[in-house]
């Protein structure tokens, strides 16, 4: 193997752990609600584990990530800890926002993790002044703004491409293009479905990405990246994706035929590659077993800890309505 | 359950409302009903299922996420002669769309020296209760009834989820209709020829002579449970229900609290300039010196409601926080 | 003179003469806001009146239009009577809109002339929600949607050429492009300054036209609503143009040169067609002048008339808040 | 007129307000000030006129028509450590960017548990009274004074106008900060040192024992050439300014009604659902014992705000109206 292979052999070892690390994490998170641990709106991105996982490793510690209401994968590849994700949805006081996001809204200021939005493309518009303030302040750091093919026929979409694109902002505006908003396909919202192209005229460049793989998400990623610190303005990647499950735990998926699904799930991000890495050697099975039990025990650790956690005292419930001393704003 | 027709005995609140689009559809070619997955999906929060089904996509019109213009699109087609049901997602989106309702829905018809009519309604889904964190809960209906030239509904029993909708669209007006999330699930009786009922008046859900609890929507559960709980503790609660925000109805506000000289008033908006401000207001200007206590107010703490359940819980009105409002009011805490 | 010559001619003194109507109402408008008899925000069309005029003479009464806060032109040109109009802009109760309304919010629904709207782009949803009735009435009028360039940057010009293409609706996006929105540079506002190109991102046909010229703006509005009224989906106009005057009665006009106005006064619409009639020896000076005083009398008509004008008395403020009964509600 | 240096004795309101953005900008780099045409066109009232040229147009930002792109960028750029002033040009077209203002402005920092900080500050026009009709003429201020989150500012006199903004950009909370059109326009002396003001506590403009007026914004004039009026009557009115919306500073409020026992509110806004109906019901709360006769309020007439002159003045509140509600509640009509 040479030192090349073995680099890349590495990093789709990482890429596979992190993916793994995801999924289980959201299937924990569906049997957890199963059992009414986890509570309100929970929307999961298996199968779009690759995008999560490509996007975050191209990304350096101070660059800025806004995400949507569908973001336990963004948040967990950027670094968040499990344990605090789950307490979160827990709604416990050890969760990162104290139990008062739940999963739509984890934040996390020390890792520039910036939520958790759940107004569809109501992070478009901050992940721009991020940008500004990032540009202004003569900064390097780019924003990664991930939202869903739903989200571009809200006006916010077409308000911010351009204020971006005009104000040459280092925004990297990441679609993950799933085919569905909730229960819409994406050809019953959109008179252009070739989302690049709607990108294009606002005059930023856009790609298209096979969302299922995590090495090409990366390597588009990194190059967009690049580009972004080089001051060249904005740029839109969309990520080819599908969610292998209900919208929500309250989607009775009455508006896609299961082949579809099942078809998708042929191309699961996560078989793919490992059956990739054992072709070539760079897994074995038992490999993987270790992979699968060092997450295991991670997320039992996590369960463990929201178990233990203890509630936000019903006095502070108005503590930080409002912030009481003037802190520098910048996490 | 077709409309017309013997409907069961036992109903869900959200049966009920869907029982009432479907006889709207049935019974006018001008009506049709747009909004984000109303259709394919079936409704965010399953109103409109089976809907798309029986009347074709032309009439259950799923949208693209666009609230500003779908909302503005309904009014647009209330000008030119449709009967637009719009349903937006929840009151929180609504807020994409304000500058339609107020700027437009609102104006047109004065500003054009009486000239336009908007037959429209606006359906959403408001309030908070099922965990699902700040920018799903708010209750803004006060705002909605702020704002002259809208009507502005709140159903809270089966009857008015039933019987609301056909009033709303025979009235020439933009008229906004809510629909509170903890009531869908409501179960109940609802007679088979349950029709229109008005949207004029507020209702005395609950006769009584010692206190006058007032609520509207999610509301109004709680104000009969904390009238049970104070008639337990030998105090006579009435409870009223506002049921129509806009215009309001303070005349049976007043005529209650005549007889009780002591009012609660119970709102899940945020306290301060929530619509329970108005009526204390009305109260003190129209019954000012039939009162013989302050006004009480239970509404929700001045926070964006949170996610955990310990907390949302103590964001929002209970029943034993009405319960201790009403013994204040009587001198009995 | 050949018919269809003789015939053209006539189109060329219809347009003229409809395009001096409004130059010479504007101006006297100009006047009694001097005078103190309009007050308000007014918003002056004088440089873009080849625009009214071509574009309404190529609708049909059947038609309705939906226009902006500067839209005496649009108002005019569709039919409303000048000394309405000039009522209305006296706060008289004689006014198109009982005088509450006022310069920006004319209205007539006889003419299917819905305003008069002064929210930048706040008119596009309606216009999208009068092609819908009309479609699903299966009437074959089309929705003219008057905005300026100023408009495209708002969300409600993304989701509304969206739904429109979508749901194929009869609407004619008409974009009177005059380079400015208030003192903001179509430079500064777009990322894309081409607005066809924006336009056909949506997949609708878009074509620029000379706003300068009503005869080119007529034609390319006729053919794109004979494209509306067979089904063929919404279409956009780009209509270039230039306002000679402030954008209000309060523009300083500090963001553009004295030298860019007047070159663009030299392709003053009025004066360019008339020189090209008398060249053409199809206007003599007795029929300008004739034109000339035919407008002014019609103005004097429509001041006296204003003057004349009563005031709606105070206690019906009220009145039309609401409407009262179920009238049906199509105009 | 630099900060700092000797103001002219008299001057405007407008002026007032553009020293003191003149000051923020000098002041501290991480200031800038962006919306529709702030920059070449110098401000739609003309507030921000030669602050391009001065600061230039990094700093003084010139935004496409794009109220809800522009104002969430200035959330996120508070969030990214800058201290923006965002002008959106008046409260009317604030609906375009509301959602940003409550869904986010408003809950992030809630919603994070603490971790994210917003120092914004949003400037917009408000009111009516210069005959720009339904669209340009509102008066919302109490829609944002009802969300937590939120704080909410309102000069009236030169004073505030020069020294409410460096406060609200030391806040670390988004600051709304609302200035009426009808006060651009007024002319005063101001000291030439003339500094920050607190942004805490409303402020007693005119001692008095019979009654208490209070007002806001635009209304402050107003109330204050009725109390002159009420003099001339012999009624002794005091006058108090909000000037902060949110969090209400009732105690000043009451302090007063204890002392006279009357209270006339004076909101520009429509009635119901007004600022108006949260102070009345607030007095009510904390002083329903010291009121001998019922709040008065007046309010603008539940209209869209008709363009014709006579039309307007009959909408919103004038001195008569203010005048004859005091003598109202002193009993001497
Ligand atoms: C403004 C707004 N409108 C509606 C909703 C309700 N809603 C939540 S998720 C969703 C679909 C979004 O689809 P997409 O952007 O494709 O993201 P995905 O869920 O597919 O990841 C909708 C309509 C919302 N949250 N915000
Ligand atoms: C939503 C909204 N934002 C801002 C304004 C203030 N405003 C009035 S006209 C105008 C410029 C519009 O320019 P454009 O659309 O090009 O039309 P033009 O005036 O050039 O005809 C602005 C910013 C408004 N009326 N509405
Ligand atoms: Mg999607
Ligand atoms: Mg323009």
């Amino acid at each position: 193997m040479s030192a090349a292979d073995a680099a890349m052999a590495g990093d789709d070892l990482a890429r596979l752990r992190a993916m793994l690390r995801i999924r289980r994490f959201e299937e924990r998170a569906a049997e957890l609600y199963g059992a009414g641990k986890i509570r309100g709106f929970l929307h999961l991105c298996v199968g779009e584990e690759a995008v999560a996982v490509g996007v975050m490793r191209a990304l350096a510690p101070e660059d800025a990530v806004v995400s949507t209401y569908r973001e336990h994968g963004h948040a967990l590849a950027r670094g968040l800890p499990a344990e605090r994700i789950m307490a979160e949805m827990y709604g416990q006081a050890e969760g990162c926002c104290r139990g008062r996001g739940g999963s739509m809204h984890l934040f996390d200021v020390a890792r520039r993790f910036y939520g958790g939005n759940a107004i569809v493309a109501g992070g478009l518009p901050i992940a721009v002044g991020l940008a500004l303030a990032d540009k202004l302040s003569h900064r390097s750091a780019v924003t990664a703004c991930i939202f869903g093919d739903g989200a571009v026929a809200e006006g916010e979409f077409h308000e911010c491409l351009n204020l971006a694109a005009l104000w040459r902002l280092p925004v990297l505006f990441l679609c993950e293009n799933n085919l569905y908003a909730m229960g819409t396909a994406l050809a019953l919202t959109e008179s252009q479905v070739d989302l690049c192209a709607k990108a294009r005229s606002y005059e930023l460049p856009a790609e298209r990405v096979d969302g299922m793989d995590p090495a090409l998400v990366e390597r588009a990623v990194r190059g967009a990246v690049a580009a972004l610190r080089e001051g060249s303005g904005p740029r839109f990647l969309e990520l080819s994706t599908y969610r292998f499950r209900a919208h929500s735990m309250f989607d009775a998926e009455l508006y896609r035929e299961r082949r579809e699904v099942e078809a998708w799930k042929l191309r699961d991000p996560i078989t793919t590659l490992s059956a990739l890495m054992r072709q070539g050697g760079a897994l074995s099975a038992e490999a993987l077993a270790g992979l699968e039990s060092e997450v295991a025990a991670e997320l039992d650790a996590a369960v463990a800890f929201a178990e233990a956690g203890t509630l936000e005292p019903v006095e502070d419930l108005l503590r930080d309505v409002y912030a009481t001393e003037a802190t520098d704003a910048r996490g | 359950m077709p409309a017309g027709e013997a409907a069961p005995a036992r109903t869900t609140w959200r049966e009920a409302m869907r029982a009432a689009l479907r006889e709207a559809l049935r019974g006018d070619p001008r009506v049709f009903l747009m909004g984000e997955d109303v259709g394919h999906y079936g409704g965010c929060y399953a109103v409109s299922r089976g809907l798309l089904e029986e009347f074709g996509p032309e009439r259950v019109r799923d949208t693209p996420l666009s609230e500003s213009a779908f909302v503005g699109a309904g009014i647009g087609a209330a000008l030119g002669g449709m009967r637009p049901i719009v349903e937006v997602m929840t009151v929180n989106f609504s807020l994409l769309a304000l500058d339609q309702i107020v700027n437009n829905a609102a104006t047109l018809r004065h500003m054009s020296g009486g000239q336009l009519t908007i037959p429209l309604v606006i359906r959403m889904a408001t309030g908070a209760g099922r965990q699902l964190a700040a920018q799903h809960s708010h209750s803004l209906e006060g705002w909605y009834a702020h704002v002259p030239g809208l009507k502005v509904l709140c159903p809270a029993t089966l009857e008015d989820a039933r019987g609301m909708l056909a009033p709303a669209l025979a009235d020439p007006n933009p008229v906004i209709l809510f629909e509170h999330v903890g009531l869908y699930n409501v179960e109940g009786a609802l007679a088979p020829d349950a029709g229109p009922v008005d949207i004029l008046r507020a209702a005395v859900r609950r006769a009584g002579t010692e206190v006058t609890l007032v609520a509207y929507g999610g509301m109004v559960p709680r104000a009969l449970a904390a009238a049970d709980e104070l008639a337990a503790g030998g105090i006579d609660a009435e409870v009223i229900d506002l049921r129509v925000l806009r215009p309001l109805d303070s005349g049976t506000l007043v005529a209650s609290v005549r007889k009780t000289r002591r009012a609660v008033i119970v709102d899940e908006g945020w306290r301060s300039g929530s619509l329970s401000a108005e009526l204390s207001a009305r109260l003190v200007e129209e019954a000012f010196y039939d009162l013989d206590a302050p006004i009480e107010r239970v509404c929700s703490a001045e926070v964006p409601i949170p996610y955990a359940r310990h907390l949302e819980a103590a964001a929002i009105p209970q029943v034993a926080t009405i319960v201790a409002a009403a013994r204040r009011a009587v001198g009995r805490p």
